[in-house]
């Protein structure tokens, strides 16, 4: 019997990239012997539009609205990147105001990016209700970027040495009003989905990434730390104004994919912690450091690395300029670049067929970022 | 045979099947407000039919995936004939006999059969997979489905629906209060049956695309919407027979049916999906116990 | 065939049908992906209209170009396109699909959609919002009832000039030349 | 300033012990640079990430300085105990780009060499497999490459449309390949 299960055939399966269950467009190649997944290969590069080349064709300032469209859930952390990056290069100041304000739309993001991924992992296993759910509710986080910002997904609203608008009147109270919504709705997310029996019974033990790898593994964000690891660039090496807010890292024991979603579903109540205590202390003053006239914009010669907390984990931007016009290199470091290829393809051995999307969801992969 | 009963046999399959569709329209407009939204119009499947209907289909992957949904549609339709649909003053049973309820265990499974070796011929691993997962999934809800008729077959000493419907005279009689154990482990296995939310491991878009369905489109596409309509009301209707009571008249017909396909549906609403070996472990386990407990008492 | 063609894109009840029941193919080729959730989850609900994901080419009516295509990604698409039963509809959503938009001077992205596949309906915007993707199938939905949609018939006739197009950008053409 | 940078003044006392020819500069806190020759690189790598905790691999970065006919290729560290990231900066001659591959420290290095072999034609040697990552059946330069000029490449490969050039309404485009006359806008009184 054990001789006919191992000469068992192996077959192929294309999961992707037109398929329902990959988040965005990638392609995993499954070496299969019955439901049990021997090898994976993924393929990527079905997004790839050069952004990297097209900003060493830009000026400084139009490279903007080029870097918020590498990550399309959540755009922020990249217009962040690149301002900051820039500031350093210059060593421009950042009005205090300004920093309260990009801590707020960079929570806001994350809030959105968390009910994305909550419909995506909970539409992976067939709970269509949630992603109606979450989905809905984000869009009045998305009307409240409208209403700050001019665009629903892509803000381009922080720029090099501040932000562009000031808070119109009586926006603070609608962000609290929104917060206090989506407050309430955490429970019916708590009995939906994540208090749910046959998730539970679904998502525990399933994709365990190796604890004593997983920092060597490059693993980063609410995968590290649903290892029980506390790292977050947010404690690790506060931006903004992040050293004098207060809160929690959220930590949770199991490395799989159960005590990832729990880390995510916590992190929403920190968000909402973190952006009440910002509209409380927000001060008043100017939003704008401004630098020259936009078209003869030189950043000088320099280089530097700056990281965000995004959604999915560490998000890092390598600037290099020479003292022209342009950059001469951007270089983005998204967290799915190693989640989505190297670490997908080693939880997914031995894995069943069922579980390939479910895993790829609690990763957080994402291909625009992986290709850019 | 009279020549009513040759109309109703032309015209039930129609009726049965918009029904069916009706019932899964409407089913989608319950989903949508609990997800917080309106849904299409509760004829929205029969619009998709006719327009599947309407489509080119230029498939072709050989004889069988050609005759797996003719051959599913078959085999639903003739499930129909056996299965008495209404009793009362104009009673409409077709081909009822002395023995209906066993060849129903048997025919009842033709369909799925057909769709398998349709399916198996697209040359698709997802549909080979969806098929395997199927299989395994009607080897396990079978279990306490059987053992639930043979509580029934047992206790009324009859294997004709006919009979176990005159039993449940009155509602105090019906089988749903008489023999809870037989109607527990069938309604388990009636929530396999339907493929809805917790056991749809069949159809899971998004592990294997849409399985065994995922090469046929157009015509053939409608032939399988229409078969999973009217299978659905054929279940329905089998359910009311055997565990309340049948029906008079269609009014009651609806309501009943209306009735046990609400149960799928709302356990469906709030619940993903199982993976295989689970809805196995599922229908093994509980339903099984249950319905062999049923099974112990009755023989007593 | 012309003739016959033209009789199926005319017959009113089938293309009643046709215009309540679009199934859109869940292909999210570019980042207008991220706006096609709301538009069919519970605030826009686009379900109201017939409009409803499918999972597989063979089932889909509706081919959704959610923003640029790398050339890596056109070739899928044409195969998908080609997969899919006719009549079919593509809808080239946002501004990249119509000449570029922002990615004009990208190696890796194809400038105009409908150069490699017949587009029904254009929809512009980077990117399009839900009430704008609602309207774009609207506005579908009355070409079919018109009988206009026909960019299904379009490719069938110009075959040979879409692949001479498509064979420009794609280098290693391994597919077969004509497969529905 | 000194007097805040305690821990990174000590990490490049420590580097500067083990490896002399390594030219360390304290960027500002939490960053260090790091010059180094690309012979003994990988050796240089593994000396950081067992004895002074670089442990996270955060990329590898490739920048072409085509004016002085050099490849520069930036490797990211990040410390988790000490929280400093490291840059070690190393330039390759740009005719003849080789250097060791990293992928048996780590296993996600080997998706960074990949793309930047791909992107730049960089080798690696002893890397499993320099197959393509993004591109697909791609002939031309390898595009990051500063004299690959996407914008030739795009005006050879690619059609534009009318209106794109002249600024005239795309629509006319569109509806002339279609044979229909554009809607009119309506305007509201």
């Amino acid at each position: 019997m054990a001789a006919l299960l191992t000469k068992e055939k192996e077959t192929t399966l294309y999961l992707g990239p037109q398929h329902p269950g990959i988040t965005g467009n990638m392609m995993v190649e499954l070496k299969l012997t019955g439901d049990t997944i021997q090898r994976a290969k993924t393929h990527v590069g079905y997004l790839h539009r050069a952004f990297e080349k097209l900003m060493e064709e830009r000026l400084w300032m139009q490279c903007f609205p080029i870097v918020c469209r590498i990550c399309v859930p959540e755009p922020d952390p990249n217009e962040e990147n690149l301002a900051r990056a820039i500031e350093e290069i210059e060593g421009r100041e950042v009005p205090e105001r300004a920093q309260y304000i990009r801590v707020l739309m960079l929570e806001l993001a994350r809030i959105t990016a968390y009910l994305m991924w909550m419909g995506g992992q909970s539409g992976s296993m067939g709970l269509y209700t949630m992603p109606q759910w979450s989905i809905g509710d984000r869009d009045y986080i998305l009307d409240l970027f409208e209403e700050l910002t001019g665009g629903r997904v892509y803000h381009m609203y922080i720029w090099a040495g501040g932000v562009r608008r000031d808070l119109p009147v009586g926006f603070k109270d609608r962000v609290r009003k929104v917060m206090d919504y989506i407050e309430s709705r955490l429970v019916d997310y708590d009995r939906l989905l994540f208090e749910n029996a046959i998730f539970l019974k679904r998502a525990q033990g399933i994709g365990i990434i190796d604890k004593e790898k997983a920092l060597e593994w490059g693993v980063v964000g609410p995968p590290l730390r649903g290892c029980g690891i506390a790292h977050d660039v947010r404690k690790d090496e506060p931006y903004e104004v992040y050293d004098q807010l207060d809160f929690e890292l959220i930590t949770h024991e199991g490395n799989d994919v159960y005590s990832r979603a729990m880390v995510r579903r916590k992190e929403i109540e920190q968000s909402i912690h973190i952006i009440r205590q910002v509209l409380d202390k927000m001060p008043s003053g100017p939003i704008h450091n401004p630098g020259p006239n936009p078209l003869k914009w030189k950043v000088p010669a320099g280089d530097a690395y700056v990281r965000t907390e995004s959604a999915r984990g560490e998000f890092g931007y390598y600037v290099v300029s020479d003292g022209s016009l342009k950059p001469r290199r951007v270089h983005v470091r998204g967290p799915a670049y190693v989640h989505g290829i190297a670490l997908l393809e080693h939880l997914l051995q031995g894995a069943n067929v069922a579980d390939v999307s479910f895993i790829m969801n609690s990763l957080g992969t994402c291909p625009p970022e992986i290709e850019r | 045979m009279s020549p009513m009963n040759i109309i109703w046999m032309i015209a039930m399959p129609f009726i049965g099947a918009a029904i069916g569709l009706l019932y899964i329209g409407i089913s989608r407009n319950i989903t949508a407000r609990v997800q917080n939204r309106f849904g299409p119009p509760p004829y929205q499947n029969i619009i998709d039919i006719i327009k599947l209907y309407s489509k080119k289909t230029a498939i072709t992957h050989g004889v069988m995936f050609h005759l797996g949904p003719v051959l599913a549609i078959t085999g639903t339709i003739s499930t129909l004939m056996f299965v008495p649909i209404l009793t009362g003053n104009y009673p409409i049973y077709l081909f009822s006999f002395q023995g209906d309820l066993i060849l129903l265990m048997y025919i009842m499974v033709f369909g799925c059969l057909a769709m398998a070796l349709g399916a198996g011929q697209s040359g698709n691993p997802n549909s080979a997979i969806g098929v395997s997962r199927g299989l395994t999934q009607m080897f396990g809800y079978e279990v306490p489905f059987v053992i639930a008729l043979i509580i029934l077959m047992v206790r009324f000493d009859t294997s004709s629906v006919l009979d176990i419907i005159k039993a449940q005279d009155t509602v105090a009689h019906w089988n749903i209060f008489r023999s809870p154990f037989s109607f527990i482990a069938a309604i388990a296995a009636f929530l396999g049956m339907m493929g809805n939310k917790p056991f749809d491991i069949v159809f899971a878009p998004a592990e294997i695309s849409s399985g065994p369905p995922s090469e046929y489109g157009g015509k053939y596409l409608a032939l399988m919407q229409t078969n999973r309509g009217l299978f659905a009301f054929v279940k329905l209707v089998l359910y009311t027979d055997l565990f309340l009571g049948g029906a008079g008249d269609f009014i009651t017909l609806i309501l009943k049916t209306f009735a046990l396909f609400l149960i799928p549906l709302f356990i469906g609403i709030v619940n993903p999906r199982f993976r295989t070996e689970q809805a196995m472990t599922f229908f093994w386990k509980w339903p099984t116990a249950i319905g062999v407990v049923g099974l112990v008492l009755v023989l007593l | 065939m012309n003739d016959d063609l033209d009789r199926q894109n005319n017959n009113i009840i089938a293309n009643w049908a046709r215009k309540h029941s679009l199934w859109v193919l869940a292909y999210g080729t570019g980042c207008g992906a991220i706006e096609v959730p709301p538009t069919m989850t519970s605030r826009y609900d686009a379900e109201r209209f017939g409009i409803t994901g499918m999972a597989t080419p063979r089932q889909a009516d509706v081919l959704l170009i959610t923003g640029y295509l790398a050339i890596k990604t056109l070739k899928r698409v044409i195969r998908t396109y080609e997969q899919m039963q006719a009549p079919k509809y593509v809808i080239g959503f946002g501004s990249c699909t119509i000449n570029g938009g922002m990615y004009w001077d990208s190696y890796n992205t194809i400038k105009r959609l409908d150069d490699y596949i017949p587009v029904d309906i254009f929809i512009n915007g980077c990117m399009p919002r839900p009430e704008g993707v609602i309207d774009g199938f609207i506005k579908l939905q009355e070409r079919i009832a018109r009988g206009q949609a026909k960019g299904w018939q379009h490719y069938q006739e110009n075959l040979d000039w879409y692949r001479a197009n498509q064979k420009k950008v794609i280098k290693n053409w391994t597919m077969p030349d004509y497969n529905w | 300033m000194d007097s805040k940078l305690i821990k990174e003044q000590e990490i490049k006392r420590n580097i500067n012990n083990a490896f002399r020819s390594a030219e360390v500069t304290v960027v500002r806190r939490r960053r260090i640079s790091v010059r180094f020759r690309a012979g003994i690189l990988p050796a240089f790598i593994s000396y950081l990430k067992e004895y002074m905790g670089f442990v996270h691999l955060v990329m590898i970065s490739c920048v072409d300085w085509l004016e002085d006919n050099q490849f520069e290729l930036v490797y990211h560290l990040w410390s988790y105990e000490e929280h400093i990231h490291a840059m070690i900066k190393i330039r390759l001659d740009r005719d003849n780009a080789q250097i060791k591959s990293l992928s048996s420290l780590w296993p996600h290095a080997e998706t960074y060499e990949r793309e930047i072999h791909e992107m730049f034609g960089v080798d690696f040697e002893g890397h499993p497999g320099l197959t393509d990552l993004i591109l697909e059946d791609w002939s031309d330069l390898p595009p990051m490459r500063r004299d690959f000029d996407t914008r030739a490449f795009v005006a050879e490969t690619f059609e534009w449309r009318k209106g794109r050039e002249d600024a005239q309404d795309v629509r006319q485009t569109i509806s002339a390949r279609y044979g229909e006359t554009i809607p009119e806008f309506k305007k509201d009184k």
